[in-house]
């Protein structure tokens, strides 16, 4: 009998503890160590550029992770995720300047207030299924970003709000040296979080949920609460992630919390690979790097002998947003289940995605 | 070199008005570079077309703060000013903006009662939204009584509920009642093209006389068009991006009769003798020099000479950083970059007030026939299409309106 | 093993050299499933024009991979034949597109049923002519209301069709593409004990009135041997065991395991106290 | 109350509704072929206006046979899309491929832009007379033309989905492309056809929206305003698709005179449409006209 | 893969179960206990026009392998949903451990102790087969989305563990180990039955419900299956409700057996009884229909 599994051989396990652990091998977790070890001496190595870059992985990343455990997980897609991502930011702000609550408490509480939130805007995640859900997480978008828009209390209305920097014993990391630390402390904790839950009850439930949810009721899942938590989850996650936006930048504002940031996290899970938690984090850094690369790219075909031989200098902006579009389609003709496939080497969970039931 | 970072955006949602004036930045720092630069120092300008994306201007503007921290930036849109203000001001960045939010006019913080928060390397060139809306609301009240109006003249803001439409509402609705206007509730319209024929019935039942036009280009054209059709007789004024050119020509019929404001003191095909250099400047991105350049380019121009000359203020005062190019906007008083006299308006920038200009030229449309066919060149050449200049509003400085 | 010849891995050597080609020859083939899974190791396989052949074997010993890598559907999961080809009529049909196969003559009632749940029978009957040019698909369709009468009655979408009930679906759906070669997967799966001797009925009558030839993969081996006039068996992925199917019916193993009628049969209800595994390689 | 007014927004509301439902139907007719959802479904309208547009003012060509060419132009455009991206997506997951068009979405709004520039551009004058009145409403005459046209193409649809052999073919391929596949449909095939005869329709809203507007990358968001009306409809109904596009077009046109009338928000026109589409769904999880999933094991 | 002996000793499942007398009951013979574990009464339900079912009633006693047979169409895996919850009745009741379920969702039914095993296979396709079995624990773990993540602090850890013990006794029993990593849906078709049988016997059910576990199965692993739900039966003592169209093992393992057609029940007794029943004879086993020989002598 062929077992589908892809260990490497002699990687037995002999106690059920050393089976169950997040890491399939020994390898694969010093690597992890290793990746932690590298961005936390990030600030002595690289410049500020690249910090700025690897925050944005790091709060993208975790609101990402969010949307993954509701898509890759649950199998309930969401257009909608940016607006929970900004009702997290908007959160905290609140909380800060209104409640005097500091950011190192207030980042949190916005990733429960923003749960709550999305535990709400879940609850139709109980009836609607597939793309029916889908359309509806849109209107969640358009719904909230309206009210974004018009509750000055809680937002500032469309001038924006202002957001203090995270301090901890008087110690302000508002500087990319240090805030890098911040972002690290909460992608390390909700990924380590995020790996857990999947290998416990709940974290099962929801990806049975997801291939057959007329088994997995029959098996004692209740299927309205696993919809409307996987929903509060991902809510919590986009919440911090938004949070930690909102006090990296000092500010928050409804513009750019549109449906294109919401198609983009979309595309980091699926580059990374739906269901995939360290996918989730690869799919994050290919979308945040990728317009950089390009940029690079064409900057330095600027001015460069192709660029006068073919004229491109008008069309190199839009060539870069062409480049940005035929990356996305070629990179999923050559790995459709995404990063994290290639990555581990397992086929990935989601061949018949979402119309497998 | 002085690294300078230039922020546009050619390819994203703001293109149609970023175009035009990030091309009229770009073609004025070439040639600033090649007429000697600063004093004999040539610009390093890195200029990122960002697609009107915060998070890519955050990336470009962190590269910019990096290893060779620039000295100054030509930016561009509402989202990313704002987003930007706090890092500026921490690290002592002259920003130029093209966003003209009131917001950004206060550098202390403590400026009018509505002032939120200081703003103190922000500067642009030109009126900010409120006060051009001001000046707009001054002449609809003008024009109102020249017209034998009779009662009280009603006011209406279009626009979406967008940090860049709504910057001046407050100024604007306020100003129009102390003029005693009848403000009617906004109408809320998109940011991008649709069909408004439903707004346009709902505006020509309220009966407004005047309405403001918020957005930008492409969706004002949509409700110019669609309240064409439905009949709606307003005098329509518009926001700096709002109308131009390029929209005009896509309006149409539509178009014509809209009263908007406009930066310089001059347009593209007036006699004066500083527009020459705006010609020569030109030729950086049109060899030939036939085409028309809109009045969004010419604004680039202005905004980008005046940061050359705090610089070379600068350099003759301390040498070029980022604080001393601030102190070079705020040296002057009604001052113009030499060589462009009678284009670009006198401003001053202190330390206390940085509305660079309080009067504000008016134009008013005019469509004489099928602009479908043609270049906006061809189109002003024929006279198909014309901009005309109405009144120049002179608005008093009070302190209490620093700041929004 | 009497006058069976034992299959090898090199050659296989059913044919007497008088026979005509076979309609369809699968020469050593190799499969692999996410280019890691070696699922079929050099299978051979002959079926002859006009007859019935049976493909018997354990539980994932990669009777339905092997049908799958006829009709080219292994790409949808990510299988791959690595080694050796499919011959039918002398054509070689590695690499082609499912669809093209249907087109040349085979089609494959999947296992599992595997009909089109949103439509209705009548709608999924008429897929399974999708192919067809001729203008016999209205005989075809009275052909299979009249195997299955009670598809006739069920008017709704075929999702909502019983387990058995489907499968008399997706057999009628083969039946309306009249191709020259089905592939069966397992047929008899889920129907009650009056229609599966209704159905090997079936299957014989197709074979001689209609001329189909079938390659049979089935568990019921008794009535699988009954229907066909040849028998392969097959294990971990290779040819163990083939021959008439009288001859094989004849074999003591066969007999055993797949007939229960080995000297060591005892009741469902005795077999708990021992456990036995077959071993013939 | 206003009764004039409501009058006209409604009839407003029916025109546009039937725009949505044009592009409705685009959305369907791909989805039933192979359950993926076009997110580059906007950029094919941009597109059909564009090149229509480029026809009708660099070659002057009279519009009728502007507008024919431009279908044509879909047309191979669609197949070619089919050959060059969807074609490798074969078999992969659906999530994967609507992913991909959304890269095709990020990818044609680039390349229009530049090729046509970002500034928006008028059509010519296309019908002698602009518009019609009807009940003291304006109406442009291409409305009327677009409304017609989608009246054909709904019932051409309907029929094709019901009765061809085509229209099985993408219902069974749309249900499970291996099943498909095994009774001898061409995917590929099936891919071609609904792409190309969706950016073909697709174009006619484009040009009609151009016709009306101008045109100008913007354009393209009308892909995402007709999903509320494709959802409600149900996704897999082209009568539903049409009528939830007549419902949308109506209910943004009533929000708008609540808000101008009583409510004064200022964008209920926005977003009433997604507040109804919720209540709809709660009540009626498939839409109006959309088939229930097979719940049976 | 190591079979886990250190805990081999740990299976507290199936203790005494040695001691217990076995092979010697025949078909027929009635089990120990005789309270009800399930009783249906006059359970009706229509779809449209389709009456499935009829007014059927039995009951099944606690212990007792009881068998459904009947023509397709007939109503069983209809019967089956109405116990498990999946379908809820137009008429009738059905009551579990003396308690009214009629109105009880599925997944609470569970976790009172139903567990089922379906004719169409509905594994989670993408999990493993662990996981797939782990799932089956649901009801009786306690750890939640909280303790679950932070899992070495709330216990999360210890439990799973436990629990992963007594599902390697079930991988054992079933003799599935050498797939326990595989994910589900790459298996054949036979090893999956036997997977989704190791998750209904995961939840502790105290009613099994079988929906035909022998099909596409060969002889020898249809003895396999029939095995394990003997000693599911009479070694685990889960009281087992089968649907099954292999007569033999019907009649060869089961205490009684129902036969339903069109919807209504027609039958009910000893195997052997109702295997002499002269309509089930007819409709069911078509024993009057020619055999393949006799039909191609007719030809
Ligand atoms: N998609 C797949 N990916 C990986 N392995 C697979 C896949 N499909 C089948 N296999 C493996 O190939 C082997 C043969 O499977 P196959 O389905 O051909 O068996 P089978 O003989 O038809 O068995 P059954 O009688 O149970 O249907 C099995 O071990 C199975 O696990
Ligand atoms: N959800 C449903 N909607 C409509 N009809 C249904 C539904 N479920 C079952 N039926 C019908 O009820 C009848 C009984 O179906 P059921 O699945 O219970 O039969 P069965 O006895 O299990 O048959 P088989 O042995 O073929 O599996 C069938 O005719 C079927 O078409
Ligand atoms: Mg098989
Ligand atoms: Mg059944």
């Amino acid at each position: 009998m062929a077992t589908a599994t892809l260990r490497p051989c002699g990687d037995f396990k002999s106690r059920y503890a050393a089976d169950q652990t997040i890491f399939p091998t020994v390898w694969s977790r010093n690597f992890c160590i290793l990746g932690v070890v590298l961005v936390a001496a990030a600030p002595f190595l690289v410049d500020r550029y690249v910090l700025n870059l690897l925050i944005q992985i790091g709060y993208l990343g975790i609101a990402a992770l969010g949307l993954n455990i509701l898509v890759g997980f649950t199998g309930q897609i969401s257009i909608g995720h940016a607006v929970f991502f900004g009702f997290g930011g908007f959160a905290s702000c609140f909380l800060n300047s209104n409640a005097g609550i500091p950011p190192v408490l207030s980042i949190p509480l916005a990733g429960v207030m923003t749960t709550a939130v999305g535990l709400v805007f879940g609850i139709p995640a109980a009836r609607l299924k597939g793309l029916y859900l889908a359309i509806a997480t849109l209107a969640a978008q358009f719904i909230l970003l309206d009210f974004f828009g018009r509750a000055e209390w809680f937002t500032g209305g469309s001038n924006g709000t202002v957001a203090d920097p995270v301090s901890l014993f008087g110690f302000k990391f508002n500087h990319d040296e240090s805030y890098l630390y911040v972002v690290l402390f909460y992608v390390v904790v909700l990924y380590v979080a995020a790996a857990n839950l999947m290998r416990t009850r709940d974290g099962r439930a929801l990806v049975a949920v997801r291939d057959y949810y007329l088994a997995a009721e029959m098996m004692g899942v209740n299927l309205t609460k696993y919809r409307t938590l996987s929903f509060g989850i991902s809510s919590f996650y986009a919440g911090i992630g938004g949070a930690l936006y909102a006090h990296y930048l000092g500010f928050m504002s409804i513009e750019g919390l549109d449906i294109s940031f919401s198609i983009q996290f979309l595309a980091m899970i699926i580059i990374g690979g739906l269901g995939s938690i360290m996918g989730t984090l690869m799919g994050t850094a290919f979308m945040v790097l990728l317009p950089q690369l390009v940029n690079f790219l064409a900057r330095s075909l600027d001015g460069s002998a192709i660029d006068h031989a073919l004229g491109l200098h008008e069309g190199l902006p839009f060539l870069r947003e062409m480049t940005i579009g035929a990356a996305i389609i070629l990179f999923l003709i050559f790995e459709p289940d995404g990063l994290a496939h290639r990555w581990k080497q397992i086929k990935a969970y989601w061949k018949l995605y979402p119309f497998s039931y | 070199d002085y690294p300078i970072g230039h922020l546009n955006d050619f390819s994203g949602g703001t293109a149609d008005v970023g175009k035009p004036y990030g091309q009229g930045v770009d073609d004025a720092l070439a040639y600033i570079n090649a007429h000697g630069g600063i004093n004999g120092t040539k610009l390093a300008v890195d200029a990122t077309d960002y697609g009107y994306q915060v998070p890519r201007a955050l990336a470009a503007y962190k590269n910019w703060t990096g290893s060779n921290k620039v000295v100054a930036i030509m930016g561009w849109g509402t989202a990313d000013t704002e987003a930007l203000v706090k890092s500026v001001t921490d690290d002592q960045i002259p920003f130029v903006s093209a966003s003209y939010a009131g917001t950004l006019t206060d550098p202390t913080g403590k400026g009018g009662p509505a002032s939120e928060r200081a703003a103190p390397y922000n500067f642009f060139y030109g009126p900010s939204y409120s006060d051009s809306a001001r000046a707009l609301v001054q002449w609809a009240a003008e024009d109102w009584k020249k017209k034998g109006g009779q009662g009280k003249p009603k006011w209406v803001h279009m626009g979406a509920n967008h940090p860049y439409p709504n910057a001046p509402r407050k100024a604007e609705e306020e100003y129009a009642k102390e003029l005693g206007f009848e403000v009617l509730d906004p109408v809320v319209f998109a940011l991008t093209p649709g069909d408004y024929t439903a707004q346009c019935l709902t505006l020509k039942q309220s009966g407004a006389n005047y309405a403001y036009l918020g957005n930008t280009g492409a969706s004002n054209i949509a409700v110019l068009k669609s309240c064409e059709t439905a009949g709606v007789k307003v005098q329509f004024v518009g926001n700096v991006w709002g109308i131009d050119e390029n929209s005009l020509k896509a309006a149409g019929s539509a178009g014509n009769g809209v009263v908007f404001p406009v930066r310089t003191a001059a347009l593209w095909t007036d006699n004066v003798p500083a527009l020459s250099l705006f010609k020569e400047i030109a030729k950086n991105s049109d060899p030939s020099g036939k085409e028309y350049k809109a009045v969004h380019y010419l604004a680039g121009v202005c905004a980008a000479f005046y940061l050359k000359e705090a610089m070379e203020w600068a350099a003759a005062n301390g040498g070029v950083t980022g604080p001393t190019i601030a102190k070079g906007f705020q040296a002057k008083a009604n001052w113009v970059p030499k060589g462009t006299e009678g284009v670009c308006k006198p401003s001053t920038w202190t330390a206390e007030d940085h509305r660079p200009t309080l009067s504000v030229e008016l134009y008013q449309t005019q469509v004489t026939g099928p602009t479908d066919s043609g270049t906006v060149s061809e189109l002003i050449a024929k006279g198909t299409m014309k901009l005309n200049k109405v009144a120049t509003i002179e608005l008093p400085r009070k302190k209490e309106w620093i700041g929004y | 093993m009497g006058q069976m010849s034992a299959a090898t891995a090199e050659m296989p050597t059913i044919a007497t050299p008088a026979e005509p080609a076979p309609l369809l020859t699968v020469n050593n083939l190799e499969v692999v499933y996410n280019d890691v899974i070696l699922v079929l190791r050099g299978l051979n396989l002959k079926v002859p024009e006009g007859e019935i052949v049976a493909l018997l074997g354990a539980n994932g010993a990669g009777k339905s991979t092997t049908l799958k890598a006829i009709s080219g559907l292994l790409k949808a999961e990510d299988g791959q034949i690595t080694r050796g080809d499919v011959l039918f009529r002398g054509e070689r049909l590695n690499g082609l597109d499912p669809d093209q196969i249907v087109r040349r003559g085979i089609f494959q009632v999947m296992e599992g049923r595997r009909i089109v749940a949103d439509m209705t029978v009548h709608e999924n009957l008429r897929l399974g002519a999708h192919t067809r040019r001729d203008g016999g698909v209205r005989d075809d369709l009275d052909r299979v209301y009249g195997y299955f009468p009670r598809l006739k009655e069920r008017t709704g979408l075929a999702g909502y069709l019983s387990g058995g009930e489907q499968q008399m679906l997706a057999i009628g759906r083969a039946i309306m593409a009249r191709p020259k070669l089905i592939l069966m997967d397992e047929p008899s799966m889920g129907l009650s004990p009056l229609l599966v001797k209704e159905v090997f009925l079936i299957i014989r009558r197709l074979a001689r009135d209609l001329g189909l030839t079938i390659l049979l993969v089935e568990q019921n081996a008794r009535l699988a041997l009954e229907a066909a006039s040849y028998g392969y068996i097959m294990e971990q992925g290779k040819i163990v065991l083939d021959g008439t199917a009288d001859a094989l019916k004849s074999n003591e193993d066969v007999k055993e395991f797949y007939l229960g009628q080995g000297e060591a049969r005892k009741s469902f209800k005795g077999l708990k106290s021992f456990k036995r595994r077959k071993r013939w390689l | 109350m206003d009764l004039h007014l409501l009058l006209q927004l409604s009839i407003n509301g029916l025109i546009v509704g039937t725009l949505y439902g044009v592009v409705g139907m685009c959305f369907v007719l791909i989805y039933k072929a192979s359950q993926i959802v076009n997110f580059a479904q906007g950029e094919f309208l941009l597109i059909g206006a564009w090149v229509c547009w480029w026809l009708l003012t660099k070659y002057h060509l009279p519009f009728v046979w502007g507008f024919l060419v431009t279908l044509a132009f879909m047309v191979a455009f669609g197949f070619l899309l089919q050959v060059v991206v969807l074609r490798p997506m074969i078999g992969e997951p659906v999530i994967s491929v609507i992913m991909m068009t959304i890269g095709l979405s990020i990818f044609c709004q680039a390349l229009m832009k530049w090729i046509f520039g970002v500034l928006p551009q008028p059509y010519p004058q296309v019908f002698a007379v602009k518009s019609v009145n009807i009940f003291g409403l304006e109406v442009q005459t291409v409305y009327l033309m677009a409304m017609a046209i989608s009246l054909v193409i709904m019932v051409g649809f309907a029929w094709f989905f019901k009765m061809s052999r085509t229209g099985l073919a993408m219902r069974a391929t749309s249900f499970d492309q291996q099943v498909a596949q095994s009774l001898g449909i061409s995917v590929r095939q099936v891919f071609a056809v609904s792409w190309a005869i969706s950016a073909m329709v697709s174009a006619v809203a484009g040009v009609v929206v151009g016709v009306v507007n101008g045109v100008s990358s913007a354009l393209s968001f009308f892909g995402i305003k007709v999903f509320p009306a494709v959802i409600l409809g149900g996704l897999d109904s082209i009568v539903g698709s049409v009528l939830g596009g007549l419902v949308i077009g109506v209910l943004e046109n009533w929000a708008q005179f609540v808000d101008s009338q009583f409510l004064k928000w200022g964008n209920l026109y926005e977003v009433a449409p997604f507040y109804v589409l919720i209540v709809i769904l709660m009540i009626k999880p498939y839409g109006l006209f959309g088939k229930r999933d097979i719940e049976r094991v | 893969m190591l079979t886990f002996n250190e805990f081999k000793g740990s299976r507290g499942f199936r203790e005494g179960a040695d001691a217990r007398q076995r092979g010697g009951t025949k078909g027929g013979d009635l089990p120990v206990t005789t309270d009800p574990v399930l009783v249906a009464r006059d359970v009706s339900i229509r779809f449209g026009g389709v009456k499935a079912l009829t007014d059927v009633s039995f009951e099944v006693k606690s212990g007792e392998l009881f068998s459904i047979i009947g023509p397709n169409g007939a109503g069983k895996t209809s019967l089956l949903n109405c116990i498990s919850g999946r379908y809820r009745p137009t008429a009738g009741s059905i009551h579990l451990l003396g308690r009214d379920v009629t109105h009880l969702k599925p997944n609470k039914r569970a976790a009172i102790g139903i567990g089922r095993t379906f004719q169409n296979l509905a594994l989670f396709g993408h999990m493993s087969v662990l996981d797939n079995i782990m799932v089956g624990r649901h009801h009786l773990l306690k750890n939640n989305f909280l303790s679950g993540a932070l899992y070495w602090l709330g216990g999360a850890q210890k439990e799973e563990l436990a629990h992963r013990r007594e599902v390697e006794d079930i991988i054992d029993f079933l003799e599935i180990e050498a797939v326990r990593h595989a994910t589900a849906g790459t298996l054949s078709y036979g090893l999956r039955k036997r997977v989704e049988l190791a998750r209904a016997v995961a939840l502790k059910p105290k009613l099994l419900l079988l929906d035909e576990p022998m099909a596409g199965m060969n002889l020898e692993e249809k003895e396999d299956m029939a095995r394990y739900i003997l000693d599911l039966n009479e070694e685990w003592g889960m009281t087992i409700v089968m649907i099954e169209h292999d007569m033999g093992v019907v009649m060869d393992i089961s205490h009684r057996v129902m036969v339903l057609d069109f919807g209504r029940k027609i039958a009910e007794g000893l195997p052997a009884d109702v295997l002499e029943d002269e309509y089930v004879k007819k409709a069911y086993l078509g024993e009057e229909l020619p055999g393949l020989e006799a039909e191609e002598a007719a030809a």
